[in-house]
């Protein structure tokens, strides 16, 4: 078994779903993204293409996170989601220099959007989970995977842009759609062996 | 969001560049580290010379240092009541430097009270001790270039040259600091030989760093935008005033003004300070200059 | 959020309550899940068809509306009667006792005198709810309402047309089977609004399927960005381009739709030398020659099997000519050529793309659907709010949607489809129903509307007696007189016996969604009493002398949220879906619903039975669920009888709240309406003649003129004014962009949209062209100032990019607030409304739409 | 039969009139009560009432006429009035006029 998800760049049009919602979901304090949106433009005027490139972590395969991590905290379970232990974190960041896909958000401080007017009654519930002083993670919604869901971003896209799915089973919608859209992963020749491939737009 | 409000906007604004600056290993508190990095290379680098010419002072204040910089590497961490995990050397950098350190630490103290207390430092025990610290110092002088040459995400660091200029220039810290100690070191060492070495290395130093960003620069287009950010951008200042001017220039002129005339002491110490100087604005100008991979080619 | 379980404490309480979002008019269905009281998280309604469990970052942000610490949660009173932009109103709380006491006595002197004097402003990003409005000023007696910003920026001009043409009030293509879907000016699928979320899901599936997507627009983001091509044009010309396509269709092509045009237009109408129609002497219907046996017939005549489209003949003595052959010859005067001059868009790729629309349509291909043969045209082109925002909006429309009718794609398989125009009811009670009907000479009208009001035929213009003018103008349905620098002066020339005395807002912060600020201001400044219904206090509050605090979207309860299904039920095949919006967590402080409030004060100000009556129209309830005028209701009561109303005594509100919604499947004879009902749609706008002489005759005694070619039947592309301007040094075209992110000027102050719109490239900055900022030595992130040739200026962070015209400046949303108690907001984006000049001569003249861009230059 | 007219909305502000008393004949249709009001108000009642002044006369969109509380329509126009109003013997007549406004 091993969790991937795949996202078609021609359905996706930048609308930021993936990164509210999972925002929603997790509870992320100001400044931490588990999911977000890159949008670029290459081309010149009249033939400009525009990208628009959802990010998340990419639950390597090889994670160099976990290699460069000197306490373990980070780990890569048997269904291939790589996730921190809160416990174990000693806030040392290297993890977010090593990971080539800018996933990992550091919880410097107790932060909340509203600033000096203090935390609403959603943060005040929600941030409690969130230790401060270690590196958070998307985590592909592992909490929401026990409970047979999707995870967040997958449910909510607007277009139908993700689809998750076990990456070992030939026959699964994600398997399928890899090959029959040349899904490619993001930075391939890094070799980390990601989890998320990107249909082409 | 009050006073910590600026790392968010930062943050904000950041997402926008096509290769995004990093901030954790240098903004703030990451100074910090910044400072722990050239803290224990020149501590090691400066315990192995002190120690080898066996200059008390020196190795006092090799010890101190690598003290501080566990000290401000401990105040960087996010939870630094757990410091003591920090021991997978399987993979780890970080993990092998933190052992590296508090080997040469521990060591260095146990070798240096031992001498002091028996007066000889030329007992097995002795010998024994000194090995382990100076094992200690090398990994740490190791295990500084290497930390960031593993991160495939900022390619500007991710080069095998930068352990070899970490390399290099914790040994001409070690020199550099003993150069601090020559005025009341008086006569007891040759000052010639230590001149000579500061020379070499410099120089080594020097063609380390060009040859290094020469080839950073073709490498790709996350590395050249960080040479950009070295040469021309929001790290110029810290390059060519700190690095180049300071460390290097500064130290060959009076390198080589002291071969045709000797200098004065004095003027030699203030050779070990500006290429100490030197030492950390490199370890600040290529952290502060990492740019992490950008993920469209060919986007503005 | 997930388990909250990470922070100890157990969750007693943990509910998913269905209702529906209200950041922007989609009203698209939400589950919303409630963990021991607190919101924790909004997901889509899977069980809904406005949807289907899908939600854009909008619906999922209402979290931080919600619980924002700069909420109004009390009632507030001015202390100073000065009234200015930024001037402290010096807010001192108050009860509501004595905040409903003073209304009502205000209110109750001013309808004495004359209750025109109450003016009602409403906000379009509450609709369609917020129309409820209008019922307390028909009880009240006053005409004078309107949707400020929302309704002269698009509300006049694309959704009047949409009805006039589609019977609807929005145009999408056929996303489940069209094959070349052509967008003037819109991103239907690809932005906020109408259906907006299952709008993105069925546009990306038919990008998926393969649809080829031409996107016309002065900039490529959204829609245009994922488009298989993108045509950048110059602002405000698209009628020209349309124009000049029908024309290539027509004229080079020789590609039209002849059945179509004989049976379901106006195409065969013959008309006189002097415009008007050839009409029956005795019935005055409009003639049609017969060719088969070579006499005129009424249209409707079963006898005339053949109508002609083309060639000249003899009735009544006058050389007539049918309405199609005077269309086929007009638009031989945009060449593709002079189309090129005016838009800049090369008249060879506006022949290709005449070619390839023509092509698509396959013209006289038919398509088995459940068994039902029906016409195949998968070929659409629609426009919106983009294309239409300009002087000569009506004609912008109209050019456009000609493409559709010239090739018979209209409301058929795969062409552009109005938003649900017919709908046969629930099986069980086989409401709600409504099909368009044929009215004065066979013409369409909607079957349903936004209010009793319809946009055909167009009423007899009156002499005015609103503020507005509406009455003049039958084709508009608001009117910029409501806010402009020359109302006073219009007011006095046509002797409008009173002034405005009283505002009454609800939610519109008109002072940023109109126009400039300073015009606003002043108009603003001429009532004595404005009360303000709102969730925060913004720029607009600083012209309130009371302030109450109303309850948000998750706070309320609303019988409606997607119906009149024309307003924003998803278009298309699929299932009808009727969901209601209802509390999902209990009010706190001292909020009220404007709903309650309003039913209340109408109730204490004996407006019972006007009221009652006025709800009775506006929920089209009759029978056992009808109101009586003599009693008084809570709204909750009403909603429960709409329920009931719509369908039956077992789906009342009690089983709504529980259930959230309630579906049933559409049949192909309403999604693919037009065979089965007998209209015809105007592709020669014939009424307008009339109208434009009866308008002028009373217009123009009092000054009042406009140039007789915005009533021209056929359409023409006449400039703006901002085209006409001669100083070179003006030379770009500033114009504003719906944002996916954001809705008018409501949402900047939601931080997590606020935080995506930081990092967005786009979102806050001025859009501006590399090559043009290079000239002008603009750097990427230059704060410039934007200056428009009347004088407006505003100022903003450069965004360059390759994707904008080079005449372009695009500016997103109605963002810059300057109100300090939105501090997220505040400083953020650029108020690119500042450079509108809200006047009579800014003003389409037949639908009182406010044109929305303007020559400028940038200046770093 | 009595019939007692209720003007609604901005109609009663127009005509400065809320309501009215009109005594009828059986029979009467509400076309001729609509002629009748006619000559008490003017044009300025005909004008919301009716879509065009010249005849086939046919009501407003916006102009809803409720007859002992139900809604008419212009087919009931020729309809004898019903008499089953509030009191025995006479019918209530309210004419409700609504100037449209909606958009966004």
């Amino acid at each position: 078994m091993r969790y991937g998800m795949v996202i078609d760049l021609k359905r996706c049009f930048g609308c930021y779903g993936c990164q509210v919602s999972c925002k929603a979901e997790h509870a992320t304090p100001p400044g931490v993204f588990f999911a977000r949106v890159v949008k670029r433009e290459t081309g010149t005027y009249p033939n400009v293409r525009k990208v628009y490139l959802p990010m998340l972590c990419m639950h390597c395969e090889i994670p160099p996170c976990e290699a460069v991590c000197p306490t373990g905290a980070t780990v890569k379970r048997p269904d291939g989601i790589v996730d921190i232990d809160r416990e174990l974190c000693v806030g040392c960041r290297y993890c977010m220099q090593a990971c080539p896909y800018e996933a990992r958000y550091f919880n410097d401080r107790a932060r909340w959007y509203f600033g000096a007017q203090g935390p609403t009654e959603y943060e005040a519930l929600g941030y409690a989970q969130h230790p401060v002083g270690v590196v958070m993670k998307c985590n592909f919604c592992a909490h929401r995977l026990e409970h047979g869901q999707l995870p967040s971003c997958v449910v909510t896209c607007p277009t139908k842009a993700r689809t998750f799915g076990d990456l070992d089973d030939p026959q699964s919608e994600v398997s399928r759609l890899i090959k029959e859209r040349c899904g490619e992963p993001l930075h391939p020749e890094l070799g980390t062996g990601p989890s998320v491939y990107f249909l082409p737009a | 969001m009050g006073v910590f409000t600026r790392p968010y906007d930062t943050l904000l604004d950041d997402f926008q560049e096509t290769a995004r600056p990093q901030r954790e290993w240098v903004d703030g508190r990451g100074l910090l580290l910044i400072a722990g990095h050239f803290l224990s290379g020149v501590g090691a680098g400066g315990w192995a010379f002190a120690s080898a010419f066996g200059y008390l002072p020196g190795e006092v204040a090799s010890v101190l240092l690598l003290a501080a910089s566990g000290l401000a590497h401990l105040l960087f961490l996010g939870r630094p009541g757990r410091f003591w995990r920090m021991v997978k050397v399987r993979t780890s950098w970080v993990g092998r430097g933190f052992l590296g350190l508090t080997l040469a630490l521990a060591a260095a103290v146990a070798y240096l009270a031992l001498t002091l207390a028996t007066g000889r430092d030329d007992t097995a025990a002795a010998g024994a001790l000194w090995t382990l610290s100076l094992l200690g110092a090398v990994v740490v002088m190791l295990y500084k270039g290497n930390v960031y040459a593993v991160c495939r995400a900022i390619p500007f660091w991710n080069s095998s040259l930068l352990p070899i200029l970490y390399v290099a220039y914790a040994l001409r810290g070690g020199v550099a600091l003993l150069l601090l100690f020559l005025p009341w070191w008086g006569a007891g060492v040759d000052q010639g030989l230590l001149e000579l070495l500061e020379l070499w290395i410099g120089l080594s130093a020097g063609v380390c760093i060009l040859f290094y960003l020469t080839i950073m620069a073709s490498a790709s287009v996350g590395a050249r935008r960080s040479v950009e950010d070295l040469l021309r951008g929001r790290v110029a200042a810290a390059f060519y005033g700190g690095v180049v001017a300071l460390g290097l220039v500064v130290p060959l002129l009076v390198g080589l003004w002291n071969v045709v005339t000797p200098v004065s002491l004095g003027l030699l110490a203030l050779v070990g300070a500006a290429s100490l100087s030197g030492d950390f604005y490199v370890k600040y100008a290529i952290a502060k200059a990492g740019r992490y991979l950008p993920h469209v080619p060919g986007a503005r | 959020m997930g388990t909250p379980a990470g922070n100890g404490q157990a969750a007693q309480e943990d509910r998913w309550i269905p209702s529906a979002c209200t950041i922007c008019y989609g009203g698209c269905s939400i589950l919303a899940h409630r963990v021991n009281g607190t919101l924790v998280k909004i997901e889509g309604n899977p069980a809904s068809p406005v949807g289907n469990g899908r939600i854009c970052a909008k619906g999922l942000s209402g979290i931080m509306i919600l619980y924002d610490p700069n909420r109004v949660n009390y009632p507030l009173r001015r202390t100073n009667p000065r009234k200015g932009i930024g001037i402290d109103p010096g807010w001192k709380r108050i009860t509501w006792e004595e905040a409903l006491e003073e209304i009502q006595v205000r209110m109750e002197k001013l309808r004495a005198e004359d209750p025109r004097q109450l003016m009602i402003q409403v906000t379009t990003t509450l609709a369609p709810s917020s129309l409820l409005f209008f019922t307390f000023g028909w009880a009240f007696g006053t005409p004078n309402m309107w949707v400020a910003g929302g309704g002269i920026h698009c509300g006049n001009g694309a959704h009047a047309v949409g009805g006039i043409m589609h019977a609807s009030w929005s145009l999408v293509p056929d996303f489940k089977h069209c094959t070349y879907a052509l967008y003037f000016g819109a991103s239907k699928g690809h932005g906020a609004g109408h259906a907006a979320t299952p709008n993105m899901e069925q546009a990306a599936d038919a990008r998926a399927r393969g649809m080829r997507m031409v996107v016309v627009d002065p900039i490529c983001n959204f829609a245009a960005s994922k488009a298989n091509e993108w045509v950048p044009i110059r602002v405000g010309t698209d009628a020209a381009m349309a124009l000049a396509m029908v024309n290539c269709l027509l004229n080079e092509l020789g590609i039209w739709d002849a059945d179509y045009l004989k049976t379901k237009t106006n195409g065969p109408y013959l008309v006189r030398p002097d415009g008007t129609h050839a009409r029956d002497p005795e019935s005055g219907k409009p003639l049609v020659w017969d060719a088969a046996t070579g006499a005129a017939r009424a249209y409707d005549d079963p006898a005339a099997k053949d109508p002609a489209l083309l060639g000249t003949y003899e009735v009544a003595g006058e050389a007539c000519r049918p309405a199609f052959e005077l269309l086929k010859e007009h638009v031989k005067r945009y060449a593709p050529e002079r189309a090129e001059r005016i838009t800049g868009v090369q008249a060879a790729t506006i022949r290709r793309l005449a070619r390839e629309f023509g092509e698509a349509a396959r013209v006289g291909s038919t398509i088995v659907l459940d068994g039902v043969r029906l016409p195949y045209r998968p070929a659409a082109a629609i426009y919106f709010r983009g294309a239409q925002g300009h002087k000569n909006s009506s004609h912008i429309c109209f050019a456009i949607d000609l493409l559709n009718q010239v090739v018979g794609a209209a409301d058929v398989v795969g062409g552009a489809l109005g938003f649900n125009p017919v709908c046969h009811g629930h099986p069980e009670t086989g409401r709600p129903r409504y099909v368009p009907r044929a009215e004065r000479d066979g013409l369409m009208t909607p079957g349903t509307w936004m209010l009793p009001h319809l946009p055909y035929p167009p009423a007899e213009p009156r002499h005015p007696d609103s503020m507005g003018f509406i009455e003049l103008f039958p084709l508009s349905h608001v009117s910029p007189l409501m806010a402009s620098a020359d109302q006073e002066q219009w007011w006095q020339r046509f002797e409008l016996p009173y002034r405005p005395k009283m505002l009454l807002n609800y939610g519109a912060n008109s002072l940023m969604s109109v126009g400039n600020k300073d015009t606003v201001a002043e108009t603003l400044g001429r009532f004595d009493f404005v009360v303000s219904f709102d969730l925060f206090l913004n720029e607009f509050s600083d012209f309130a002398d009371i302030i109450l605090p109303d309850a948000s979207y998750l706070e309320v309860l609303d019988p409606r949220p997607n119906f009149p299904f024309i307003f924003n039920h998803p278009a298309g095949p699929g299932t009808w879906g009727w969901p209601i919006r209802q509390p999902v967590v209990p009010l706190t402080h001292e909020r009220r619903s404007a709903r309650e409030v309003l039913l209340g004060l109408a109730y204490r100000m004996g407006l019972g039975p006007e009221m009652n009556m006025a709800l009775n129209v506006f929920y089209g309830l009759d029978g056992p669920q009808m109101l009586d005028p003599k009693k008084a209701y809570t709204f909750e009561e009403v909603a429960d009888r709409e329920l009931q109303h719509k369908f039956g005594p077992t789906h009342d509100l009690a089983w709504f709240k529980e259930h959230g919604v309630i579906t049933w499947p559409k049949t192909m004879e309403e999604v693919y309406w037009r065979p089965f009902v007998d209209v015809r749609v105007p592709i020669y706008w014939e009424f307008m003649l009339g109208l434009g002489e009866k308008i002028r005759r009373i217009a123009a005694s009092r000054g009042m003129t406009f140039d007789p070619a915005y009533y021209s039947p056929l359409p023409e592309w006449l400039p703006c004014p901002s085209h006409e301007v001669e100083d070179a040094a003006y030379d770009l075209y500033a114009f504003y962009y719906r944002d996916v992110l954001h809705t008018n000027g409501f949402t900047m102050e939601n931080p997590w949209l606020d935080e995506a719109s930081r990092m967005d490239p786009y979102s806050y900055r001025i859009a501006l062209n590399t090559e043009t900022a290079r000239r002008r030595g603009i750097r990427d992130g230059d704060t410039v100032w934007v200056e428009s040739a009347t004088g407006r200026r505003v100022s903003g962070r450069v965004k360059l990019t390759e994707g904008i015209h080079p005449e372009g400046v695009g500016i997103a949303a109605c963002a810059g607030h300057w109100s300090r108690h939105q501090p997220v907001a505040r400083g953020k984006g650029v108020f690119f409304n500042e450079l509108l000049e809200v006047d009579y001569e800014h003003t389409n003249p037949v639908n009182l739409n406010l044109d929305l861009c303007a020559k400028v230059r940038v200046v770093p | 039969m009595s019939i007692r007219v209720q003007f609604m909305g901005p109609l009663a502000t127009t005509l400065r009139a809320r309501e009215t008393e009109l005594a009828g004949e059986a029979g009467l249709t509400l076309r001729q009560l609509l002629d009748r009001l006619e000559t008490c108000y003017g044009p300025e009642f005909t004008q919301r009432i009716y879509r065009t002044l010249a005849p086939p006369r046919r009501l407003q969109m916006h102009t809803r006429i409720f007859v002992n509380g139900n809604a008419v329509d212009d087919a009931m126009l020729d309809a004898p009035l019903p008499t089953a109003g509030v009191e025995p013997g006479s019918s209530e007549v309210l004419i409700y006029f609504m100037p449209g406004a909606s958009g966004g």
